[in-house]
């Protein structure tokens, strides 16, 4: 399929959910989609539908409510897939680390393949972070390293057991 | 279509920048019944503000409770120490403050009512919408450097000037964002499809605003005239000549012109706030810990917000409580479904411009 | 929607209002809230930055018990940019805390190694182990302190045990 | 700096219901949320009111003392928005309000009373 | 020959008109759009990506909609009747109804239900349209059409606004896009296809732009170069509509396609009849 392979990088479809961010990320996250920086440019699309994405941008800590809804999210998502963690709390929970709610960060639910730094993300942020999950995606479905090179304990964490 | 289908609008949904599950039992597309969850993004903030952070830095915990009135968090948190600690900002500073409010303000009305344009199919008054806020951004990105969580505030004044030219670019750029702010005041006005798809939707009246205690635009929109700005001294309103703008409509149609026209009046505060900007210190020093408890109600761009400090003399307070907008707005948004169509509680719920990180905190 | 018409055919014709952020710069802004860079050199480990700093992205770990020698970890990508370890720091002025004026490259295929962001972020080369690693040095930086205090406790404890000795002796 | 005019009315658990049925009248009073404080050990509850028409007043009614296993009266009927803090206050403070269910905001079993210091 | 070529190649140029499409809604929102290459660029992403069905006959059904889209253009462009391709269009979006409509997603019953009442809408038009063109040139062949010496819509203008009107339904655009409707049930109809099966509707789609346009062409009759501006009228009076409005209830389609829309259409072949 490497013929197929060398389009995918120009139409990375999108599926956003706030997992109990501040809201920040996903602002600009509109913001980007707005004529200034338009995202479209790159054939990026926000679909809203997990079985028609590529790119799963979540934004926030994960609080434990949110927990189940974004495993399930990934599950849903055909592979080949990629995973941006927006925003500081993506990473291990920024401001709200070690909350009683909270699950520090995207990681401990599902693999994630960029973390896109900033509190909240400016769009700039946001497309470097997309250019940078295309590279990734695009090595991902070169090597069709899907789901195999997950940890026993992710795909534990994740429940399922094959693929 | 006569059967029931249970159509769930939530937690992850296109239309939906947050997670807030709408559970709709419908029926030819006429929604019977709802079930409301809005506990998704319960982070637990308020129980960290009280062990984790101390009083000096538990603003930029509150400030994240959300993006949208990220500098209202800021205002509430911060007019309610100063009042414990007894320190009172100068007045540069509390000019700044407003300013940064304002503009706050503006940008979180340009997108909320843009994304009710977004939910109703109409896809370029999205676009014209949010263009025009990208100068706003732009205004913030200037003055505080950051374009969500500005942390301009600080006990006893604020972090950052502005300076001259600032000041004259900030005028300069409001004066060309009025025009524009003022065009799409006119699609929204004047759209027939756009009426046609907002206009006698949720009507809410007069008296059920009151009885369910709403607050902010949706009030405003239904002819209440309550705006914690008037009602309570927290920043220098007064002086640059605050009005409140109200509607009598009480539909999401009115909801979106009440915030175009407070975009339009909002503008007019910051220009008069500028023209007025006294010279002076930014910042003064504070003594001491909190000690008491206050109360103090700020205006957020969706309605009044509430805090409730109290202080027990040392480095971490004893209670924090935030009431926000959507947490008062929500109790009247779940009885207005009933009989509407599916197709419209898109616009109905945006038209309340949830915010649920707000409410669960 | 008539009105819209027209605009909607304006627009058609008119140029875009899009900036072609990757292709073309677009600098930050002047007073952009950036990464912030620490300067070894100049820091007098007064620990302000770390207990001040929201989510914990500032971390010092004492290595050396003995001679106090510390070592300042910072964590980009946790890190929330407010900027309350530049407005504490003692040494501002002469830039031992700065916040740059520009953003953080996302972590994505490698890690961006910069001597100024701390030992933590030039230790680690797979990126997918920093939010680990991170936590790790969480727990290790309480237990190097605990130790310390220890340490210090023992330290004054004999201190005094001698003292007390010399005046006996005496 | 503000100064919030505030007035305090102080009242016992069974009859802060009828003291608000009395004193709050929708059309001029506006009621904005209730409070719960943890004083060592024992719960302090603040329903607290705002005037669509006076500016900077707010009047409080407060009930101390309040121990954690009574059954604490719902203000719903009055002011039917008001059940979403009586929730919230069963939350976070694991109390009994009348009419209302566990789990607006907490979800996990585990965690029990955030804002109760004993726990 | 030309048609047999143009059938072979309507997805491709399906997907171009989609390409200028989407480049165009994006200039009109001022914004830069994508490449014009963006539709195929999806496409070959789409065919890589691991499909998953939820059972096989909600994914045939999904095939079957491509097939019977492409076979109705076919037979509308071979020179056959042109009833018969507005019969051979309904079965396609039956397939597509039928397959939305046997999984258990509401959304997709939702949407599945909406496409019904697309159809109740525009189906009584398309015929209404190909009788007129039976009173006008006397024929129901698409190749008596294309030498009809006349100008079709100089005798058939009411109707040539029916159909403006009537394409927004077909193509699924603003203000009655209520079946796809992105913002209220996600795609309808296609939000449980993925992969390779999502593939077949995406580019369905494309060609029901070439079957769409090729109706308007009609309307030229054998002055080609009418036929031509009308296309392009067509698709930009389509576009700026899309862009000038918001999304109408089902109810409102309905009723304005029985309302407005098919007595302005019966009325123009009515007179047309008498005179």
């Amino acid at each position: 399929m490497g013929f197929f392979s060398k389009f995918r990088k120009k139409s990375p479809w999108i599926l956003h959910y706030n997992t109990g961010g501040c809201n920040g990320c996903d602002i600009e996250i509109l913001a980007t989609l707005a004529p200034k920086y338009d995202i479209e440019r790159f054939g990026a699309l926000n679909r809203g539908n997990p079985k028609q994405a590529d790119i799963l941008l979540v934004t926030g800590p994960v609080t434990k409510n949110c927990r189940d809804v974004l495993r399930r999210l990934y599950l849903e998502m055909p592979e080949p897939k990629v995973v941006v963690a927006m925003g500081a709390c993506g990473h291990g929970g920024g401001v709200f680390r070690h909350l009683y709610n909270v699950e520090n960060g995207v990681d401990n639910i599902i693999p994630v393949d960029v973390w896109i730094p900033g509190c909240a993300p400016n769009p700039r942020a946001l497309i470097d972070g997309i250019v940078e999950a295309i590279k990734i995606w695009e090595k991902k479905s070169k090597d069709k390293e899907y789901m195999k090179n997950h940890s026993k304990e992710m795909i534990k964490n994740l429940g399922v057991n094959d693929d | 279509m006569g059967n029931k289908i249970v159509v769930p609008f939530g937690s992850q949904h296109i239309a939906l920048p947050e997670p807030v599950s709408f559970l709709f039992d419908t029926k030819n597309e006429i929604i019977t019944n709802v079930k409301v969850d809005v506990g998704y993004v319960h982070r637990g903030i308020e129980k960290a503000a009280i062990t984790k952070f101390e009083f000096t830095n538990v603003s930029y915990l509150l400030t994240r409770i959300c993006g949208f009135c990220s500098i209202t968090h800021a205002g509430g948190y911060h007019h309610g120490i100063e009042k414990l600690l007894d320190v009172e900002a100068p007045k540069r500073a509390e000019y700044i403050r407003l300013i940064i409010t304002e503009l706050d303000r503006i940008h979180s009305h340009l997108l909320a009512n843009a994304h009710v344009a977004e939910v109703a199919g109409y896809e370029n008054l999205f676009m014209q919408g949010v263009k025009d806020r990208e100068i706003v951004m732009d205004l913030l990105e200037n003055i505080t450097g950051n374009r969500i969580q500005y942390d301009i505030y600080t006990i006893g004044g604020v972090r950052r000037d502005i300076s001259k030219e600032t000041a004259e670019y900030i005028k300069k750029q409001l004066l060309k964002l009025k025009d524009k702010v003022l065009k799409v005041y006119d699609f929204y006005d004047t759209d027939y499809t756009f009426g046609l798809k907002t206009k006698g939707i949720s009507y809410i009246s007069l008296d059920d605003a009151k009885k369910y205690n709403v607050v902010g635009p949706i009030a405003r929109a239904s002819g209440l005239a309550t705006d914690a700005r008037a009602e309570f001294d927290y920043l220098p309103y007064d002086e640059v000549g605050f009005e409140i703008q109200t509607r009598t409509e009480g539909d999401v149609w009115a909801r979106n012109i009440v915030r175009q026209m407070e975009v339009i009046h909002s503008i007019d505060l910051i220009l008069r706030a500028i023209d007025n900007l006294p010279e002076g210190d930014i910042k003064v020093k504070y003594k001491g810990r909190p000690k008491g408890e206050t109360f103090v109600r700020v205006e957020a761009p969706r309605g009044e917000c509430f805090y409730y400090l109290k202080g027990n003399g040392t480095k971490v307070l004893e209670r924090v409580r935030v009431r926000v907008p959507t947490y008062s707005n929500i109790p009247i948004l779940k009885e207005l479904f009933v009989g509407e169509k599916y197709s419209d509680a898109q616009p109905i719920v945006l038209s309340f411009d949830p915010c649920m990180s707000c409410t669960a905190r | 929607m008539v009105k819209m018409f027209i605009e909607s055919f304006k627009n058609l014709f008119s140029k875009p209002e899009t900036v072609k952020y990757p292709f073309e710069p677009f600098p930050e802004p002047e007073g952009f809230r950036g990464t912030i860079l620490y300067n070894e050199e100049l820091c007098i480990f007064c620990d302000k930055c770390e207990n001040v700093c929201p989510p914990g992205a500032i971390l010092f770990e004492i290595v050396d018990i003995e001679t106090n020698k510390r070592e300042y970890n910072y964590n980009p990508y946790l890190c929330i940019y407010c900027g309350a370890c530049v407005d504490v720091c003692p040494k501002a002025d002469e830039g031992c805390l700065t916040q740059a004026n520009t953003r953080t490259k996302p972590l994505g295929e490698e890690v961006v190694k910069d001597k100024k962001l701390g030992y933590l972020m030039n230790r680690i080369t797979n990126p997918k182990e920093v939010e680990k690693a991170w936590s790790e040095l969480e727990i290790r930086a309480k237990e190097s302190r605990e130790k310390y205090a220890e340490y210090k406790k023992q330290q004054r404890m004999k201190k005094r045990a001698q003292a007390q000795t010399k005046k006996e002796n005496s | 700096m503000i100064n919030p005019n505030v007035e305090i009315f102080e009242t016992t658990l069974e009859k802060v219901v009828e003291d608000i049925k009395n004193w709050y009248d929708y059309k001029k009073y506006h009621y904005v949320t209730i409070n719960g404080v943890d004083e060592g050990g024992k719960l302090r509850i603040d329903w607290i009111f705002a005037d669509y028409n006076e500016k900077n007043k707010m009047y409080v009614f407060r009930v101390t003392d309040v121990s954690f296993d009574t059954l604490i009266p719902s203000i719903a009927n009055i002011i039917p928005s008001a059940w979403m803090a009586e929730w919230e206050l069963r939350d976070m403070f694991d109390v009994e309000v009348e009419n209302t269910q566990k789990g607006i905001f907490i979800k996990d079993p585990n965690i029990v009373a955030p804002l109760r210091k004993d726990k | 020959m030309i048609s047999v070529i143009l059938t072979i190649f309507a997805p491709i140029l399906g997907g171009f008109v989609y390409g200028i499409e989407r480049i165009v809604r994006a200039r009109m929102q001022s914004r830069m759009g994508p490449p014009l290459m963006q539709p195929f660029y999806d496409f070959f992403k789409l065919m890589d990506k691991r499909p998953i069905m939820i059972h096989s006959f909600h994914a045939l059904m999904g095939i079957m909609y491509f097939i019977a889209e492409w076979f109705a253009l076919a037979v509308l462009l071979l020179g056959n009747d042109l009833l018969i391709a507005v019969f051979f269009h309904v079965i396609a979006v039956l397939a597509l109804v039928i397959g939305a409509s046997s999984v258990r997603s509401s959304y997709s019953v939702l949407g599945a239900l909406r496409e019904l009442m697309h159809m109740i809408s525009y189906e009584p038009l398309m015929v209404l349209m190909v009788v007129s063109f039976y009173l006008v040139v006397g024929s129901f062949d698409i190749k008596d059409v294309l030498h009809y010496n006349g100008y079709p819509i100089l005798d058939l203008p009411l109707v040539f606004i029916a159909f403006l009107l009537t394409i927004p339904m077909l193509l699924q655009k603003s203000p009655f896009d209520v079946a796809e409707a992105h913002q209220e049930i996600i795609g309808g109809p296609e939000i449980e296809y993925s992969g390779p099966f999502y593939e077949a509707l995406y580019t369905g789609k494309w060609i029901e732009y070439i079957y769409v346009f090729t109706f308007a062409f009609l309307f030229g009759g054998s002055h080609y170069w009418l036929g031509a501006i009308l296309v392009i009228f067509a698709f930009l009076f389509i576009n700026l509509l899309d862009n000038s409005t918001a999304r109408l209830d089902f109810r409102r389609m309905v009723k304005f396609a029985w309302i407005v829309l098919i007595p302005m259409a019966a009325l123009n072949v009515i007179l047309l009849a008498l005179i």
